[in-house]
């Protein structure tokens, strides 16, 4: 295959750039907490996401749910799909350093070294020799990541990844400034001249735990389609505060990705017009603990996850519009999706398989069954929807569950050591791709099953996949081994995830991408 | 009084006081003295010159800076189980001299004049003991109407009697009554006294008798103590004390007395005690000594002659 | 002589959830400028409840006035508001009381105490005020004022703490002293520093004194006229020699006659009023002293007594004074006192009739 | 009472230690992990962090290490905001919290008093029964809805304050007096109940005798003296309300450290935990120490310095 | 003069014993305290709305045709009507039921928690204050220590040690709750314990515990009155707290703390929600409010009315 985007020509950004308007281009949005770390091979939480998304730039950043090239000018692929190499472009850093081809690589290596308390080095296990860098079994030499001269960087992979490029996009691929990094090994701990990057804003303002403040980077190479001045972000870890402030003037910007709404709020908005809605890449669903009876048999299983009314819940209880679903993978990645592998509600077909799955246990009547427990951690919207479930069930099956809720440590314990029957779980992708999805119950033993399931075809089929060069064919495996997954349904999905958010009406050109990430690259107040 | 034995020995009691700043008051300054049984010790002296103290010293209020108190030979104050100190609790019992604060404002006269009773298990039945307070009541000069009421609606003197009645009511064998009868009316001060007087003839209590009407002093006490400045200046029989006072104090106090009559009254010239008149001498240890048969002075070797030679 | 202070037919109770109690029932009395008036008597006859009555400080409720004036300088105190008493408690009257442990604030110095006064109502400074309170204390013959000035009352003596009350009573120099039981807590020779010093005074300010007591023989010290005090009401006042030499109220008879006497040797029993006082939520019927009372007639059981008066000075309130009672013998004590006073009428007249 | 202080001092630092080690163990008995996220870290990447923050080493060295960095008042790094220190996090967030406590200190404190007095004064008038229902609304209705509801009458309908965050005075007020309202309450209703003992008292009869008007004597004679309960409430309340609330800093956006009692807990943040415990540990018994030497000087008959009486 | 018969001044003998009349009944303090109280109108009006909330708590959940847990999802966040007449919550639940379920649980802890601190907080600071030195010393040191212990770490270990349940709540809810008691009666008992009647009582040989009981305590009890007052509240909030970490009442059980604080999200939207529980959280501890003052007034022999 080759590299090559259709480049987006800047016609849009022409005309927004065109007619000056004299609206103050400032950006105030809320960011609910303090991030974690603003180092690009530190940050492991969605709020350092969300900053470093408009500070630093991969080889590629997401637009309109494609990678499109940016650090990059362009990219070539080997043949067997492991190797790439990326022509960077004259970029600076904002001390006017250039962005170098060593730059990414020794981020990259700095994030795999094990000396370095990177959490999210994983993500870059796809490099050839990554993981056993990561794990002290190769040395930093092996690492397949090469700066091949100032402005080439050659990649090569453990395996054919066919949504490398997507994955170049994320933070943990960034680079960092080697100059300053080497100099000043706390750079990245606060704000000032150290703290450099090669995103289309700067940090200027760092004060913990209360706001960030980010201006335009006038020395990015894009500068001339980059219309905010500035960026205020707030870490206002409330709902209802954040809503409030929206409604007050004090912010542009409330709900997600950034923040959040408070869901009882959402009818009054979605009434006035002014909710904005977008489906992203995350899925919530109930686990089943498949060794634990009654649920080691398919056909409980299948009697509780048909009894859900999932169309009840999301209008009436998450109320964020987000989409029934009947299936494992999000419709923004398998279209068809929506509609899913099973009737929503089925209550019918519920009861025939509960009759037969007590059958099957030797159970004469539901009041003989083991008594069931359904465990969230603690949260608002998990407790209302657990407690909508629990009447349906109830209503539907005739069957009495427990609730039981815990911290979320506690209960991540409990999920993790098996020690629950019926868990709570939601799954965000990291990246474009089914497999992300997938891959979760592909090992008993792989560490966010949870649910002791495993199956030996459902497994081949996505090992498989990832040496399918064909995309077509790749998506038809990767099908198949959904269809496994709802046929023998460890997990009960509920609903797939959006985005629920209010904004000014004058503010433009925010791009939220399907995994739900922000950038305000193009944004503009009108 | 044939055969005087000591109910209870005092030896060199001090009682100082920290109150800070480096400043200790010594408001018992070393006294020895013995209370025989059956008696009625009087203890008069200069308002502030340490006679509570000393009497809560005795009954244990206070832990003594140093000396002794013994009662029947046993010490007061040193280490005893609950059960013993109960029972010597029971054995003295003390008259406050501030008759409100004494009193729980929160307890019925009946409780507190009960509570003794209830410590010490003194009353078999609820009647038993309500008879109990009633008859105290009366004794002390109040009645039963009184008992159910609390201790802010009487007045100084009725406050004081129902002081008075708490601690008869566990018919100790030993009272220390911190000024007793001066808030009462001199005709209750009577009754107050016999009924001390009639206690005394048949359960042979004894009384340690703080006060500073001298007339009354007089006439309830066997012995009777002047004090000055935390120190015991004289000690004698009640009848030789007045007749032939000695200490220079002594004197002085004999001759502030007021009596009832206005035309002395009018006339009454006072002696003056001023402690510079003994003129001691640097270093001069001042004692205890027996003048005449049972009169002791705190005197100087040189005092103690002249003192014997005008005094015998 | 000008009067300072008249008090007329003076009633006061408290609500009690037993009943009423009726403190004072019914008291007149005046006293003159300079002058000191011994208020003698049973306890709780209602001394201290009428005392203060007069500085308007009974607590209401339960307490409550129920009748009767107390002229002040001629102004009727009953009337006045608390703000008004204000400008006259401390200044104009100074007030020592009956219980100095608890009369004390526990937790203020006992200097700043006085010098409260001082600063309030004489408008001292603070160190004018402190050297003051130094010489009021020595006044009162506490030894080592500098020191003492800086301490809590708990560090007191009864009798210091007594000392400190007297002296934040004498303080402002008041045109009237009411002094309940100033010196029970203090020896003869303290007593009689204080009742010199508020001779003293009285004769510089010409301070009238209101002075409650118990010994007889302070009484005889201090006093100018003496009232006798029996179950709220008073039952016998005259001059100081008329109340000692020729008491005419059998209740007076038995105060005089428990007293001790010094000279005598006599170890025999006191002479002390036999039974109790009466309850005043029910006061008795006729004459309240009549149940303890030997001599008592029928007709005191019956008809509470008129006041008669013996001379332009001596009142009693008894039925022994009427012309048809029986001539009675006064107790053997009381009757080695009586003299002959020239200034009685030739008969008891009856100035007020019983109600 | 040099020598007092002195040995309160040392059963401070033994509490200390007995705090340290009972939060020390109970933080590592909790299930979870600094580490555990959202998502479940593959088992070599645990195993490096574990290493690199020395979790691996037995419990006993890592705390014993604990216990001397805090004896040189090194807290160590957070765990999870990579990049800051505990000690960081403190300075940081203390002064916002003590800021903002100082102001709801002052506002529960002189209000409540004077709250407390009114109601005395006019015991069983109708000032006693408004100042009483004021106060039960202030103790049944906690921070976190006191909180809300200021916020949405006086910001979002009124727009006399803004909505959060710590910009200015202006942005202090609100927080202020959500923090502020229980304290305030339950002062007044302390101060309100002895307040009545006090003014019982005869020697409140003695001040009123002196001519001093009502207030005089309030001021002079009744505060003081029915000062020790609020004062023993007053203590624990200082150190905790100085070291911030998680709720009301949460609702109201506000760099504090509060958030960091709570959060570090749910985020296993270790050095955190201990931290802010340490931190806290020392305000409150010091505050401890100073009510009870307050004691002595409400009320001279106090003597905790002396142990018996009479010595 | 009026004329008075002669006989009348014949001498009678001073029948003594006729001074007695019927006098009051005799009252124990507690008989006393009753009275008293009985006759304090606004606490009376207290204890009534007292029995009344009690009262709705038992048979409230009855008046209503709908179940505290079935959900309605088509008639979610209705507000107050005649068929619903306190609304429904987000999950078309009836907030009349739900509110008098909730008022047992809350109820119930509320007096729990506030009698066991109570217990434990009088206790304990009355042992420590009474004895002084060191015994002082160790008791409110450990009181600080429990107190300095980050409460939330501890509620998780005891959830994860002994499991969701009553005891656990009740434990997780006092384990602290009586530290505040202990340090206002210590703070009284220091006080009060050089008063002179204690000395009286100790001449008279009572034991420590009957100084406490006796003495210390009735005359401490008006700040004992209002920091209970106070621990009511804190409990009814404790108890949503601890929901939180999961160790509150189980879901779809409701309490009036869990339902305020799910309220107060939605305030701006569906007011009852909040309105409800809040309103009964205010008026039980106005209710207890005033008979704790009406209490304190009736404990009080000084104050009469
Ligand atoms: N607050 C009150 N409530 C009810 N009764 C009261 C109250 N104060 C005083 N009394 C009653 O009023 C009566 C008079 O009391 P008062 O204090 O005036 O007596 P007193 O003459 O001063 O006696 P004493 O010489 O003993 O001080 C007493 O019977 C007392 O019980
Ligand atoms: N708790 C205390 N702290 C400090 N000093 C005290 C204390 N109690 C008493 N004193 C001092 O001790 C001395 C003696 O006091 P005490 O009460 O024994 O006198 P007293 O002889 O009873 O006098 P009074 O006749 O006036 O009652 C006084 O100087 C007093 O100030
Ligand atoms: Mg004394
Ligand atoms: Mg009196």
């Amino acid at each position: 295959a080759c590299g090559g985007f259709s480049k987006k020509d800047d016609a849009s950004d022409d005309k927004a750039g065109g007619k000056k308007s004299d609206v103050p281009q400032e950006l105030r949005v809320n960011i609910k907490t303090e991030p974690f770390s603003l180092h690009p091979g530190l940050a492991n939480d969605s709020v350092s996401g969300n900053v470093l998304r408009q500070t630093f730039e991969g080889l590629t950043t997401i637009k309109d749910g494609k990678p499109e090239l940016a650090a990059a000018e362009s990219y070539e692929v080997s043949d067997d799909l492991t190797t790439y190499t990326f022509k960077l472009r004259d970029a600076k850093w904002t001390n006017g350093d250039p962005v170098t081809a060593q730059d990414f690589e020794y981020a990259w290596k700095w994030a795999l070294d094990p000396k370095n308390e990177s959490q999210y080095a994983y993500q870059l296990y796809y490099i050839k020799n990554g993981q056993a860098y990561n794990e002290g079994k190769a040395k930093a030499e092996d690492v397949g990541v090469k700066a091949l001269d100032e402005k080439t960087l050659q990649v090569t992979l453990e395996a054919p990844t066919p949504y490398f490029l997507e994955l170049t996009a994320f933070y943990t691929y960034y680079p960092v400034n080697s100059k300053v990094a080497q100099q000043k090994p706390d750079w990245y701990k606060n704000a000032g001249p150290d703290y450099t990057s090669n995103g289309p804003f700067k940090m200027v303002t760092w004060e913990h735990n209360s706001k960030i403040v980010l201006e335009k980077n006038e020395s990015y190479w894009d500068a001339k389609n980059v219309k905010l001045e500035k960026i205020d972000m707030a870490m206002v870890n409330d709902t209802n505060t954040e809503l409030s402030m929206f409604n007050n003037g004090e912010l542009d910007w409330a709900g997600m990705p950034t923040g959040q709404l408070p869901t009882d709020s959402l009818p009054q908005l979605k009434k006035e017009g002014k909710l904005h809605v977008q489906p992203i890449a995350g899925t919530y669903w109930y686990k089943f603990n498949t060794e634990k009876p009654p649920f080691n048999n398919v056909n409980i299983r299948k009697a509780f996850t048909y009894a859900i009314d999932r169309k009840a819940i999301v209008e009436n209880v998450t109320k964020g519009e987000q989409i029934p679903a009947m299936a494992a993978v999000p419709p923004t990645m398998f279209p068809e999706n929506e509609k899913g592998y099973f009737k929503d509600n089925d209550v019918e077909k519920a009861k025939e398989y509960l009759q037969k799955g007590l059958q099957e246990l030797g159970l004469k009547d539901v009041k003989d069954l083991p008594p069931i427990t359904l465990s969230y951690n603690t949260d608002d919207a998990h407790a209302k929807i657990a407690q909508a479930i629990q009447d349906m069930w109830k209503k539907n099956l005739g069957i009495n569950v427990k609730l039981e809720n815990a911290e979320w440590n506690v209960y991540i314990d409990k999920l993790h050591s098996g020690d629950y029957q019926i868990g709570r779980m939601g799954w965000l992708g990291d990246f474009n791709d089914p497999i992300n999805f997938l891959e979760l119950y592909r090992d008993k033993e792989g560490g966010n099953n949870d649910t002791n399931w495993e199956n030996p075809k459902f497994k081949q089929l996505l090992i498989d996949s990832q040496k399918e060069a064909d995309p077509e064919k790749r998506k038809q495996m990767l099908k198949d081994a959904e269809q496994i997954l709802m046929d023998e349904l460890p997990i009960a999905p509920i609903y797939f995830y959006t985005n629920t958010w209010v904004q000014k009406d004058n503010l433009k050109g925010v791009e939220v991408s399907g995994l739900g990430d922000v950038q305000f690259k193009w944004a503009y107040f009108e | 009084m044939a055969e005087k034995q000591k109910l209870i020995e005092i030896k060199n009691l001090k009682q100082h006081f920290n109150v800070g700043h480096g400043q200790v008051i010594k408001a018992v300054d070393g006294i020895t003295f013995d209370i025989y049984k059956g008696e009625t010790l009087g203890l008069v002296g200069e308002s502030g010159c340490g006679k509570s103290t000393t009497g809560r010293t005795i009954i244990g209020l206070y832990q003594a800076t140093s000396g002794e108190v013994l009662l029947n030979g046993v010490s007061v104050h040193g280490k005893k189980s609950p059960k013993e100190l109960k029972m010597l609790k029971r054995k003295m019992q003390m008259i406050f001299q501030d008759p409100y604060a004494s009193l729980n404002p929160r307890m019925t006269v009946a409780d507190i004049i009960a509570e003794g009773i209830d410590i010490h298990g003194l009353a078999k039945t609820k009647e038993e003991r309500m008879k109990r307070v009633y008859e105290l009541l009366e004794t002390v000069g109040l009645n039963r109407e009184h008992a159910n009421r609390y201790p802010h609606e009487f007045s100084g003197g009725q406050r004081q009697r129902i002081g008075i009645a708490r601690a008869l009511a566990v018919e100790p064998e030993f009272i220390i009554a911190d000024e007793p009868i001066s808030a009462l009316d001199v005709s209750i001060q009577a009754q107050v006294v016999n009924l001390m007087k009639r206690l005394q003839r048949e359960k042979g209590l004894t009384y340690l008798f703080i006060a500073h009407d001298l007339s009354m002093v007089k006439y309830i006490s066997d012995r009777i103590g002047v004090m000055y400045f935390g120190k015991m200046v004289e000690l004698a029989e009640a009848e030789e004390l007045y007749r032939n006072p000695i200490h220079p104090y002594t004197k002085a106090l004999l001759s502030a007395i007021p009596l009832p009559d206005p035309e002395t009254e009018r006339v009454r010239r006072r002696a003056i005690y001023d402690p510079s008149q003994h003129q001691y001498k640097d270093g001069e240890s001042l004692e205890f000594r027996e003048i005449t048969p049972g009169h002791f002075v705190l005197c100087s070797e040189e005092e103690y002659k002249k003192y014997k030679a005008t005094h015998s | 002589m000008e009067k300072l202070l008249e008090v007329k037919n003076l009633e006061v109770s408290f609500q009690t959830y037993g009943g009423e109690v009726q403190a004072v029932r019914g008291v007149s009395f005046h006293l003159n400028r300079g002058e000191t008036l011994a208020i003698v008597g049973e306890s709780g006859s209602g001394k201290s409840v009428t005392s203060q009555t007069i500085m308007r400080l009974i607590p209401t409720p339960p307490g409550r006035i129920k009748n009767g004036q107390i002229l002040f300088d001629g102004e009727d105190l009953v009337k006045k508001t608390d703000k008004e008493m204000e400008a006259i408690r401390g200044k104009d009257i100074g007030m020592i009381f009956q219980d100095p442990m608890t009369s004390l604030n526990p937790t203020m110095k006992v200097g700043h105490q006085i010098m409260e006064v001082l600063t309030k109502h004489l408008k001292m400074d603070k160190s004018a005020a402190k050297e003051r309170a130094i010489e009021l204390l020595r006044l009162v013959g506490i030894p080592m004022p500098e020191k003492r000035v800086t301490q809590y009352p708990h560090e007191f003596s009864g009798g210091m703490r007594q000392r400190a009350m007297i002296a934040v009573a004498l303080a402002s120099n008041p045109k009237l002293l009411i002094a309940d039981e100033p010196t029970t807590a203090l020896d003869v020779t303290i007593q009689a520093q204080i009742l010199e010093l508020m001779k003293e005074l009285q004769k510089k300010t010409n301070t009238s004194i209101i002075f409650i007591t118990h010994d007889l023989g302070v009484v005889a010290n201090v006093a100018d006229r003496v009232a006798v005090m029996y179950a709220g009401k008073i039952v016998e006042m005259g001059t100081v020699d008329e109340v000692f030499y020729d008491p005419k109220h059998p209740y007076t008879w038995g105060l005089l006659a428990s007293m001790p006497s010094l000279d005598s040797d006599d170890k025999s029993e006191l002479a002390a009023i036999p039974g109790t006082p009466p309850d005043l939520t029910n006061p008795p019927k006729g004459d309240a002293f009549a149940p303890r009372n030997p001599y008592a007639m029928k007709i005191d059981f019956e008809l509470e007594p008129p006041l008669f008066q013996i001379s332009d000075t001596h009142y009693a309130a008894t039925w022994l004074l009427h012309p048809d009672a029986p001539k009675v013998e006064p107790p053997e004590a009381v009757k080695k006192r009586l003299r002959k006073l020239s200034s009685n009428y030739p008969q008891p007249v009856i100035v007020k009739e019983s109600e | 009472m040099l020598r007092y202080i002195g040995r309160r001092l040392l059963y401070m630092l033994l509490s200390l230690f007995l705090i340290i080690t009972a939060t020390f163990f109970l933080m590592r008995a909790a299930p979870g992990g600094p580490f555990s996220g959202e998502k479940k870290l593959p088992p070599e990447i645990e195993k490096n962090l574990n290493e690199y923050y020395g979790l691996d080493r037995p419990w006993y060295s890592q705390y014993f290490d604990y216990l001397v960095s805090v004896a040189k008042w090194d807290f160590g790094p957070s765990f999870k905001y990579k990049g800051q220190t505990v000690n960081d996090l403190i300075s940081d967030g203390f002064p916002v919290s003590f800021f903002l406590g100082m102001e709801a200190l002052l506002i529960a404190v002189s209000i409540g008093i004077l709250l407390g007095i009114i109601a005395a004064l006019n015991h069983n008038k109708w000032q006693d029964y408004g100042a009483m229902v004021f106060a039960v609304l202030g103790i049944s209705v906690p921070s976190f809805i006191m909180a809300s509801v200021l916020q949405y009458f006086l910001a979002i309908k009124l727009h006399l304050f803004p909505v959060a965050r710590w910009e200015s005075l202006q942005h202090t007020v609100l927080p202020a007096l959500a923090l502020a309202a229980t304290p305030m309450a339950f002062i007044a209703r302390l101060t309100r109940s002895s307040m009545l003992e006090v003014l019982s008292n005869d020697y409140i009869r003695t001040a009123k005798a002196k001519g001093l008007s009502r207030g005089q004597i309030t001021v002079k004679h009744a505060i003081r003296n029915a000062l020790l309960p609020v004062v023993t409430y007053l203590g624990p309340l200082s150190a905790g309300i100085l070291t911030g609330s998680f709720v009301i800093e949460k609702i109201f956006g506000i760099p504090g450290l509060g958030s960091h009692f709570v959060l570090s807990i749910s985020n296993r943040d270790y050095t955190v935990i201990m931290g802010v415990t340490v931190f806290y540990s020392i305000l409150l018994l010091a505050s401890v120490l100073l009510v009870d030497i307050a004691y002595g000087f409400i009320d001279p008959r106090i003597k905790l310095a002396g142990g018996k009486k009479g010595e | 003069m009026q004329q008075i018969p002669k006989e009348m001044f014949q001498p009678a003998a001073a029948e003594l014993g006729e001074a007695e009349k019927i006098s009051r009944p005799s009252l124990s303090y507690w008989k006393d305290v009753a009275i008293r109280f009985r006759k304090n109108k606004l606490a009376m009006f207290g204890l009534v709305l007292l029995v009344l909330l009690v009262f709705m708590a038992i048979f409230g959940p009855h008046m209503t045709k709908y179940d505290y847990a079935t959900n309605d999802l088509m008639n979610t966040n209705q507000p107050p009507s005649s068929k619903h007449w306190f609304g429904t919550d987000d999950l078309g639940r009836d907030v009349f039921a739900r509110t008098w379920y909730g008022a047992r649980i809350s109820l119930f802890i509320g007096l729990a928690a506030a009698l066991i601190d109570l217990l434990i907080g009088v206790l304990w600071g009355g042992i420590s204050g009474l004895r002084g030195g060191r015994t002082d010393e160790v008791m409110m040191r450990i009181a600080d220590i429990l107190w300095a212990v980050p409460y939330l770490l501890l509620v998780i270990i005891l959830m994860v040690v002994l499991g969701q349940g009553l005891g656990t709540m009740i434990l997780a809810m006092t384990i602290t709750g009586w530290i505040n008691m202990a340090r206002i009666v210590r703070g009284q008992v220091l006080q009060l314990k050089s008063q002179e009647y204690v000395l009286a009582s100790q001449t008279l040989g009572a034991s420590t515990s009957r100084i406490m009981f006796k003495h210390l305590i009735p005359n401490a009890m008006g700040p004992i009155l209002v920091t209970l007052t106070l621990s009511i509240p804190s409990a009814i909030f404790t108890e949503a707290f601890l929901s939180y970490l999961g160790l509150g009442v189980p879901q779809p059980l409701a309490s009036w703390g869990t339902m305020a604080s799910d309220g107060v999200q939605a305030m701006q939207y569906y007011p009852w929600r909040l309105f409800f529980p809040a309103t009964f959280i205010c008026l039980t501890i106005f209710a207890f409010n005033v008979v704790g003052d009406g209490l304190r007034d009736a404990l009080d022999p000084r104050l009469r009315k």
